[in-house]
């Protein structure tokens, strides 16, 4: 048996190293019938907000090349339906439930890590500065280091929990952002949001989604996040979460070798429902065959 | 109940040009099904990431109808394959049409490939005694389904565009030309281009009968899990919201929901 | 008969908008004996810097979802082979020639363009400075508003012929660095240069690449050029020469509608010799369905 | 001259285990090609975007022979492939094996699907009279391709590492058994693993003998254009650069490039 327990920093362990990434689980409760959702190390819930927000007018998702793109804009049922309806079904999971939180200004951040902050059965938060697709809040409180650097430090003194957060690829140079986060006693960061992209349909030259630019997941930008991660992991030494286009066990090994401590699946979830399951058949196998005991090991170990 | 499943297929035939029907084995989801609901088809194919979404067309204890329209990649692809392969099918999915037995005509009205969820709804009408009537749209004869599919009903009546079978103009004129005769309540159930949907939604608000239309958006997961398939909720307040066709619908009572927005 | 000229600012007028991206066509002779090289409405050429250089170690390249990754680090056979090499042959093609230079100085992009500036047969030229994967040089030069400012400024002053800058998509905002180059009377920006990228083989734990972090090109990263190019058609008003992931005609036909006046076919030279001829064929169809006269008016024309 | 072209399948038949021979109708690259000289095969897949390099393993009039192993994903593809199914490839590509008619001793060693270049070889050795030493080392007797490829060659030693086949150790051990008997001159042809390759350099640099190797690299377009199969010159120069093996060669004499760069 390989031992799959993760340590993200000092605050959260994990039974294995897979995570759902946010947006794409729904609140962690719209599969329990299909699979079992105590596989995942962990839960990461939608982004909440403080009020709950319509999103985005359609179209707002479009297939594209090894990937998708999404301009959801944020839907969510809101901090307080989330704590009504959710609490029961996810303090019940074995695995640990991280929060997402996202905000048009600092305030809604604040105000809605508070609101959480009564509910014990929250293992931690991730913390989205990195949305491409809403208008206010956020990529514009990922993409420059002194703004992030307020933000971050105005909620690491509102909470003790597990505070990761969450970085969008659509900057010069990820690493300084990265710190400031570690600066700012953040646990741990995770990367990456979608990538900007557009589409656009021939025929009726229109955007095929609403906002024109959306944001881009799913296989295409899988190296991009190992590009990100392992340079990442080199300039800072709080834990990385890594997420991006991950499909199955042997991208989870490669985001490890990078840097990653752990994973959070996404786009995947969309069309491989057994994707967990597989892999962490995959990690037992891989780790075997490599004579490794504990999959941690892997972490950061790329060659160079 | 919903399944994850490999299925086998047991005929997959041409039924109208371009138009497919698929017979698969699958007793775990042919046996909840209802009328309305959908399955989503999965591929293994990394280009096209998205599971294929398609009405439930008929299903008699083990066995699932799917009636396709070959219209892109992945839908070419599924023309192709052979009866013995499995398939990769997720089910039931979504909400159903709900018939209230005490209103008088039953009204099925489907516009292309929208005939698919409406001969499963037609089988289980029938089934509860009562005779509904049908009227199908098509471009024109070649794209005509099979006529034993509509065997069984008495009430059947065939439209197209061009004039080459049945009554010649849309199925909404057609209906519109039967509306005379038609006495008593109506209760409207459709499945059709949007331009169509909306065309009855505006006919059933008039004339205020209950009307309950199947929706198509694209999906990226059909469970709910992406927020991707969005309609917007009929209400004057601009911050109205929107619903999930593939988990608040597919099917929507005409007066909840905004059409082309 | 559609009329698929296309003129990119004042200087610089095409027979149609499709030409080959620097770094994926050699110097342009590479293919004489296999294809029209008369079809392209131009040729830009690989890189070339003021001394040869040998490039990086192997493993240069690696195949990803639906991408690749590249890390040439610029290898080329130096300004001067250039010329006396491929005058005679790229002197001779209808179609126009674009000499694309890089350097690891301000000095060393200057001297190589006033040799080439001998030429006449050169039509322009584009200036990479948004390589990722050379150690010195390379996207320093294109990251920063200041630098590419003095850069593009200084070379500027010493041609007046079309001058073409070849921007990265690795930066937080591209419209800022498309404004500079508009500022400082640049003819034209093409993008995108690769997106930064990475690869780890997981059963050697070796990087993929020798630089871990390259280039990643090809069907995978056009959206990251369609939402690229449409947010910069909307800041600047120098033309815009679309590069990124084009494989076929409809692409051509969606980055024309984002912005873009012209584009430059890249990996797929790789994987479709004929992409040329197919994507004219397209053109010249689309154009009659839509019923369009002149290919020009489709630039921008998304509909928002 | 190189030719893009549609071929037909003729035969695409397993020769041992995992090892496959395809032969193809392509009188435009057969009629050209030369031994040690490659093909580019191209697939309809947007996932896997490079084409596949394979040397010619035989070419006579209009047809072409290569012998494949599956690797990966496109030569598992290759396996399936059935007669009558056109194939677009690239040819032929790549330098070629150069025979000094002078030599007297003309070696060809092969380790595993290596073997392909050196069958061609081979063959055009024995057709200008002379007869060559051929030793090929496999794995294992399964991996071993079917005896009617070497049936005309006099002098063909087989070798496998586990000793199920021939003699039992690699194919330089082989080849190193045999040198005693070896009198004159020696030319060496091989095309197997990089360790093979880099033990014949040695080998060959000690005893001066000629020796012309043929490369692999992974190739995005094997045509030149992207400078991505890179082999080190062989020099004491450290900016001594790069020579390309689509287009330099594939196969390059063993002293002017460094092995394991
Ligand atoms: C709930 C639901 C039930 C459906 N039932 C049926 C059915 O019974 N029979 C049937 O033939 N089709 C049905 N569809 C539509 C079917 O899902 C699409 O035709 C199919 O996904 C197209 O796949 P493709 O790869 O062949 O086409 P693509 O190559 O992906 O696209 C071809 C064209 O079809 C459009 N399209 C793609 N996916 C969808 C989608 N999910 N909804 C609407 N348009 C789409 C694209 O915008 C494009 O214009 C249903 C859709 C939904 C949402
Ligand atoms: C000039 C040349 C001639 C060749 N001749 C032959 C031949 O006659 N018979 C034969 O069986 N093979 C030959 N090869 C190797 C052949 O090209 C690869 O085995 C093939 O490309 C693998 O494709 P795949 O999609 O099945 O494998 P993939 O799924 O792409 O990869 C499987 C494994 O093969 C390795 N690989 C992939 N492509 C190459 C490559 N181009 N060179 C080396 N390793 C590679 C990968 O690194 C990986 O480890 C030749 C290669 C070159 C460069
Ligand atoms: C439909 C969709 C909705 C998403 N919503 C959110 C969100 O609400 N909050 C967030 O932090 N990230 C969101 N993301 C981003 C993902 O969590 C993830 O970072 C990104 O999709 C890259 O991973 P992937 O390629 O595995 O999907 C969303 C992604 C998708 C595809
Ligand atoms: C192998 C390779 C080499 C390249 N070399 C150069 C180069 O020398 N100079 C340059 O400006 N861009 C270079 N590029 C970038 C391409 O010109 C182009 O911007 C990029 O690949 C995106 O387009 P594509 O997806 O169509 O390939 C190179 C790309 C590849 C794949
Ligand atoms: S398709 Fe994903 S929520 Fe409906
Ligand atoms: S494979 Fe492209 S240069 Fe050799």
């Amino acid at each position: 048996m390989i031992d799959l327990t993760t340590q993200i920093g000092l605050k959260l362990q994990l039974k294995n190293p897979v995570l759902t990434a946010s947006g794409t689980f729904g609140y962690g409760d719209e599969l329990a019938d299909l699979i079992d959702l105590n596989r995942f190390g962990g839960i990461v819930t939608k982004s909440l907000t403080l009020h709950p927000r319509a999103g985005n007018p359609s179209p707002r998702i479009t297939e594209t090349t090894a990937g998708m793109i999404n301009s959801i804009g944020l839907a969510n049922i809101g901090v307080d339906a989330f704590i009504e309806q959710k609490s029961e079904l996810l303090s019940h999971l074995p695995g640990k439930v991280i929060v997402n939180i996202a905000g048009r200004t600092e305030d809604e951040y604040a105000d809605t890590l508070k609101k959480l902050e009564s509910q014990e059965w929250i293992a931690g938060y991730e913390m989205n500065v990195s949305c491409p697709n809403v208008r206010e809040g956020g990529i514009e409180f990922g993409a420059k280091p002194e703004i992030l650097n307020h933000i971050v430090g105005r909620i690491r003194d509102l909470t003790n929990r597990f505070l990761m957060i969450k970085l969008s690829p659509n900057v010069t140079d990820i690493r300084v952002l990265a710190e400031v986060c570690q600066k700012r006693s953040a646990d741990a960061v995770s990367m990456i949001n979608t990538v900007y992209g557009a589409a656009i349909d021939i025929k009726t030259r229109k955007p095929l989604v609403n906002t024109v630019i959306g944001g881009l997941s799913g296989p295409a930008i899988k190296p991009i996040a190992v590009a990100n991660i392992y340079k990442t992991h080199r300039a800072v030494d709080i834990p990385i979460v890594g997420i991006g286009g991950i499909s199955c066990g042997a991208d989870v090994v490669e985001f490890l070798l990078a840097g990653a401590s752990a994973v959070e699946l996404g786009t995947v979830n969309f069309f491989n429902l057994n994707a967990v399951a597989e892999i962490l058949e995959f990690l037992e196998e891989y780790c075997v065959a490599q004579g490794i005991g504990v999959v941690t090991e892997l972490v950061g170990k790329v060659k160079v | 109940m919903r399944h994850l499943t490999e299925t086998i297929i047991l005929e997959n035939n041409a039924v109208a040009k371009n138009i497919f029907r698929m017979t698969l084995k699958c007793p775990e989801i042919s046996r909840s099904a209802q009328p309305g609901q959908f399955v989503n088809i999965y591929f293994s194919d990394q280009i096209h990431i998205f599971p294929r979404p398609f009405s439930i067309a008929g299903a008699t204890d083990e066995i699932l109808n799917l009636i396709y329209r070959v219209v892109g990649v992945q839908t070419s692809q599924m023309a192709g394959w052979k009866i013995g392969q499995t398939v990769k099918i997720l089910g039931p999915l979504g909400n159903q049409f709900t018939v209230d037995a005490s209103v008088d005509n039953h009204v099925l009205i489907g516009g292309g490939v929208g005939v698919a969820p409406l001969i499963f709804l037609a089988d289980k009408i029938l089934q509860g005694g009562i005779e509904p009537q049908f009227f199908l749209g098509v471009k024109n004869r070649d794209e005509m389904p099979d006529g034993k599919f509509f065997r069984q009903l008495q009430d059947f009546h065939a439209s197209s565009d061009d004039g080459s079978i049945g009554f010649h103009g849309t199925v909404v004129d057609n209906f519109l030309s039967h509306l005379p005769g038609i006495k008593k309540s109506v209760a409207i159930y459709a499945c059709g281009p949007e331009k169509m949907n909306a065309a009855l939604a505006q006919l059933a608000g008039e004339r205020r009968y209950d009307c309950q239309i199947s929706f198509e958006r694209l999906m990226a997961c059909g469970l709910g899990l992406c927020q991707g398939c969005t309609v917007k909720k009929n209400s004057t307040d601009a911050e109205a919201g929107y619903l999930l066709v593939c988990k608040d619908g597919p099917v929507f009572h005409s007066d909840r929901v905004m059409f082309n927005d």
